[in-house]
């Protein structure tokens, strides 16, 4: 395993600290349990914006900790989610009285855990309201699963309700954008190699030298198909069509492009891989009037990457253009 | 005889031994449909629960296995930890009013954090999770208590049809958890919670046995 | 190879297109020669700020294009430094009248380029002048040889020389503030992988699983020593005490620390280094007064990291504070 | 016989073909001490230099060589761009008057382009770059030419000293160019640039030998 660590088990303490050195105007540190704190929480009668998950998907959630994003991220261990109590810390250190919109990607983990986190704070008397992400389209839709997973739209999701709360929104029209944000944006992956988790020492699949995975997730669990290496524009086609598919988008639609690298790929292949996606999309008359490009859910070193697709309206647009100051978001 | 709250605590450390020893191997199933983290999470679970009962020293099988909850649901994190958590607590709930644990106690207790697993993570038998070693495991012990077997003999019992239901997993597609992201691919391997379930309950057994 | 890409002739043409599509506000870009343009370049009145260099290292240098960095970057093929008549073309697009200022990265290639550029474009009445960048310690400095390589400084020469001509200062200003921040700047770079170029189809060196290279460029050459692998803590020590040792850096210095991921090396394990460089240099005395942590100056998927330190005086210090709207850098 | 406007396209001609050929060979020489483009630029230079030729159709040797500094000038880039562009264009320069090149022309034009090399990259021999190779080949074809060859034996024999070079590279130490930050690790390897400069002499004289 080739790693710049110390000890494996010290992997995200240590990286916490590094992070609170690196910002030390924009977030704080706090441990056990860790949480990353915007640096002016509690903010006294706004909502408090709280999301987390597993370490290894860097920037997020940390980097998203700001004025105008996240009041607080929670960091599990590499891929694996936080705990109840780390949770509940995040939401005590940021409650300033508005109640708090928890931000979960929907992964059994996280759901459970985020659920307990949810129920001891109301005890507390802290009122607390959940909003699952689910944009994963590699994964099949059912109620007798687990349902499709929380990935790149998280990004957006955090981006505009940060927003919407730093702008003064009460906990309802919080929950009702988060969850409109969630209802219209569609997301896959693909990976060319797999990520090596710093506790387990070696990749967490095999992949010989001319495949590819489609559908994969951010965990280094494998992707739904296994196929051989193609081109950029075949790449880009087979994860745009399922999402266009999906919603549908639409001719006339107004979108936001997010195309997003899972760590190990380098912005020339992103940038190449964005061109064409804009190009397919204009082909079909869907407008791409923002775009995010670059590395921000990420699954440690994987090379790989993903397309997002939100459907804009002009309010989204406006929460979206607001400004912004965290670690990896800034305008 | 019964198992006394010090009992409890011997076959807990005997379970953390076990999955130490197993760390590995419940990484690799992990890794295999899943995100190769089981083995770490169980493993730093059962650490922070064995260096918690040597200082707080409960003084009921009752509030052992309470403890044991919430150090897990505040230490292992991801889906197993609020599943373990829950079953350690309806457990707890299920035997709060005895000293010691005869053979029916260790059946509803057994029984009791069964249903908290479903109760939180709403798995049928069949959907490959740790309910799959989980279902067969309650009713062997069910029928061993039913039939006046001791704690050794019911966890002894129940370790096994949990060790079968481990095998069981085998062939399912996954249709909770991580694993179902693989659709159809998740058929062929084990299902990493269910052999984490076997194991402990064969570490129970295993200290029980060499109690009795 | 495994690469987001089509035909390998074409990335950096392909991959273009695509920065064009996503920062239409912040940039444009011509073709044939290839130049990335600030998207309301030229300024009148104001001196230009043009860098380039072989692609594969991006963001940089397209990245630091708009208001307050570079008015152009000019994007060679991977790791191949640009053509004198690219760079002329940037000049071409950007002079405003006030004179030119080219940032070089010291190379044999890239200094051979610009200096023709320059002649080219002093010819057709443009003044032009050129400020060579050369931080990086792990190479040893003579008259007789090539001399340091330009690395990890140059970023901050970009930044600091940028903010001072969206001010209005004039051209002798920006050379003389560009010279005195590459005399301050020193710079030292690790990989524990190699990355592939493109045309070559294979990884530019070959490290054994327990192995690393210290004093590694950003080109895929081989680093000045291989080295068993080591911990953290050991390899940012190995990048910090020549640093540290050849300005040199003393106790009560104020400086800008800049922790750099090569690419391929996850946020996670960035800021765990950031952190343990944080630490050594207080213990030195040293005073980190401002940061930047970050994929900047990449070779390709390279996983490694460099490090960068700067000497601080509070004009530098403004400078680096000042507003700058790129793609890369955005405060 | 001297060589027309024409026999300096077709000994171009052959250069970009044995380039093609060897690029492979010059990106793994790069590959081991620099960063594994030298075969993709030269490949690419010449590559434009042939079809430019073909369009622009210059009437002189020295227009021809003037041609062949700027295509390579703005399409090879890195160190090798500008030194082989300027190479040519001071080529160009010191044969501007003839219209056929003789031997004596063909010995002055490699002089004034290893100068030109000189002049921008003040290598000296033993640096370990393309002027190892270019030097002795230099030397060689004056010496022919003072003993009065033509225009193939000239660019034989400058061939010849020039491969020579090239091995001459293997056990130096880079000073100058990417490799030099090697340092001592650059030993042992030869240098890309040398090696292109003599494929590109060989295939100028086997060109110059098939026409005669
Ligand atoms: N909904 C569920 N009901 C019961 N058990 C589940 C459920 N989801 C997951 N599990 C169990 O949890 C195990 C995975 O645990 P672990 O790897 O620690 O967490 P994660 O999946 O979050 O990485 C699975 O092997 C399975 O037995
Ligand atoms: N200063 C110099 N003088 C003469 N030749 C040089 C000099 N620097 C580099 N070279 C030659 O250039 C060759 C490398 O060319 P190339 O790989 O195309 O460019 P780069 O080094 O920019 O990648 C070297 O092998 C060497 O022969
Ligand atoms: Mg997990
Ligand atoms: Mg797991
Ligand atoms: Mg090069
Ligand atoms: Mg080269």
């Amino acid at each position: 395993m080739k790693k710049i660590i110390n000890d494996p088990a010290d992997v995200v303490a240590e990286s916490l600290r590094g992070m609170a050195a690196a910002h030390p105007e924009l977030l704080r540190v706090r441990s056990d349990p860790a949480v990353i704190v915007r640096a002016d929480a509690p903010v006294p009668g706004k909502v408090a914006v709280v999301s987390g998950g597993g370490s290894g998907h860097e920037p997020l959630h940390g980097g998203f900790v700001g004025a105008g994003m996240l009041s607080a991220a929670v960091p599990g261990a590499v891929f694996t989610s936080p705990t109840p109590d780390a949770v509940q810390a995040a939401v005590d250190e940021t409650s300033g009285g508005a109640g708090v919109l928890l931000v979960v990607k929907n992964y059994t983990g996280d759901v459970l855990n985020f659920e307990t986190a949810a129920e001891l704070a109301g005890i507390d008397g802290v009122e607390v309201r959940s909003v699952i992400v689910d944009d994963d389209v590699a994964v099949k839709d059912s109620t007798h699963t687990a349902g499709r997973r929380g990935v790149g739209g998280t990004v957006l999701v955090e981006k505009i309700v940060g927003a919407a709360a730093e702008s003064g929104a009460d906990l309802d029209r919080c929950e009702e954008l988060a969850n409109r944000v969630v209802s219209q944006v569609r997301s896959m992956g693909m990976a060319l190699t797999a990520p090596t988790v710093p506790h387990a020492g070696q990749p967490s699949f095999d992949l010989a030298a001319d495949e590819m995975e489609i559908g994969i997730g951010i965990h280094g669990e494998p992707g739904r198909a296994r196929v051989p290496l193609t081109s950029a524009e075949d790449i880009v086609r087979r994860l745009l069509d399922p999402i266009v598919g999906d919603l549908p988008f639409a001719s006339g639609d107004d979108v936001l492009l997010f195309t997003n690298s899972m760590g190990g790929t380098p912005l020339l292949e992103l940038y190449l891989a964005h061109g064409i996606a804009e190009r397919l999309l204009a082909e079909r008359g869907i407008r791409v009037q923002r775009r995010l490009v670059g590395p921000y859910v990420t699954s440690l070193e994987m090379q790989g990457m993903s397309l997002t697709l939100l459907k804009l309206d002009d309010e989204l647009t406006e929460l979206w253009d607001a400004p912004v100051h965290t670690a990896a978001l800034h305008w | 005889m019964g198992c006394t709250a010090h009992d409890v605590i011997v076959a807990l450390r005997a379970g953390a031994a076990s999955v130490a020893e197993h760390r590995d191997e419940l990484i690799q199933l992990d890794r295999e449909i899943g995100d190769a983290d089981h083995g770490e999470n169980m493993d730093r679970g059962f650490r922070a629960v064995v260096s918690k009962v040597d200082t707080a020293v409960p003084e009921t099988p009752s509030a052992v296995l309470k403890l044991t909850a919430t150090v897990l649901i505040s230490t292992v994190g991801g889906a197993s930890g609020p599943l373990y958590g829950t079953a350690f607590l309806r457990a707890a709930a299920a035997v709060a009013d005895v000293d010691e644990l005869d053979g029916p106690a260790v059946a509803k207790a057994l029984q009791a954090g069964m249903e908290g697993v479903v109760a939180r993570g709403r798995a049928v038998v069949g959907d490959k999770t740790m309910v799959d070693a989980l279902s067969p495991a309650v009713e062997a012990a069910k029928n061993a208590a039913d039939s006046g077997e001791g704690p050794a003999k019911v966890l002894a019992v129940a370790a096994e049809a949990a060790h079968r239901g481990v095998q069981a997993t085998e062939p399912l597609v996954a249709r909770k958890g991580r694993a179902s992201y693989l659709g159809e691919r998740s058929a062929g391997h084990i299902d990493p919670g269910a052999r984490s379930t076997a194991l402990l309950l064969s570490a129970f057994a295993e200290a029980a046995r060499s109690r009795s």
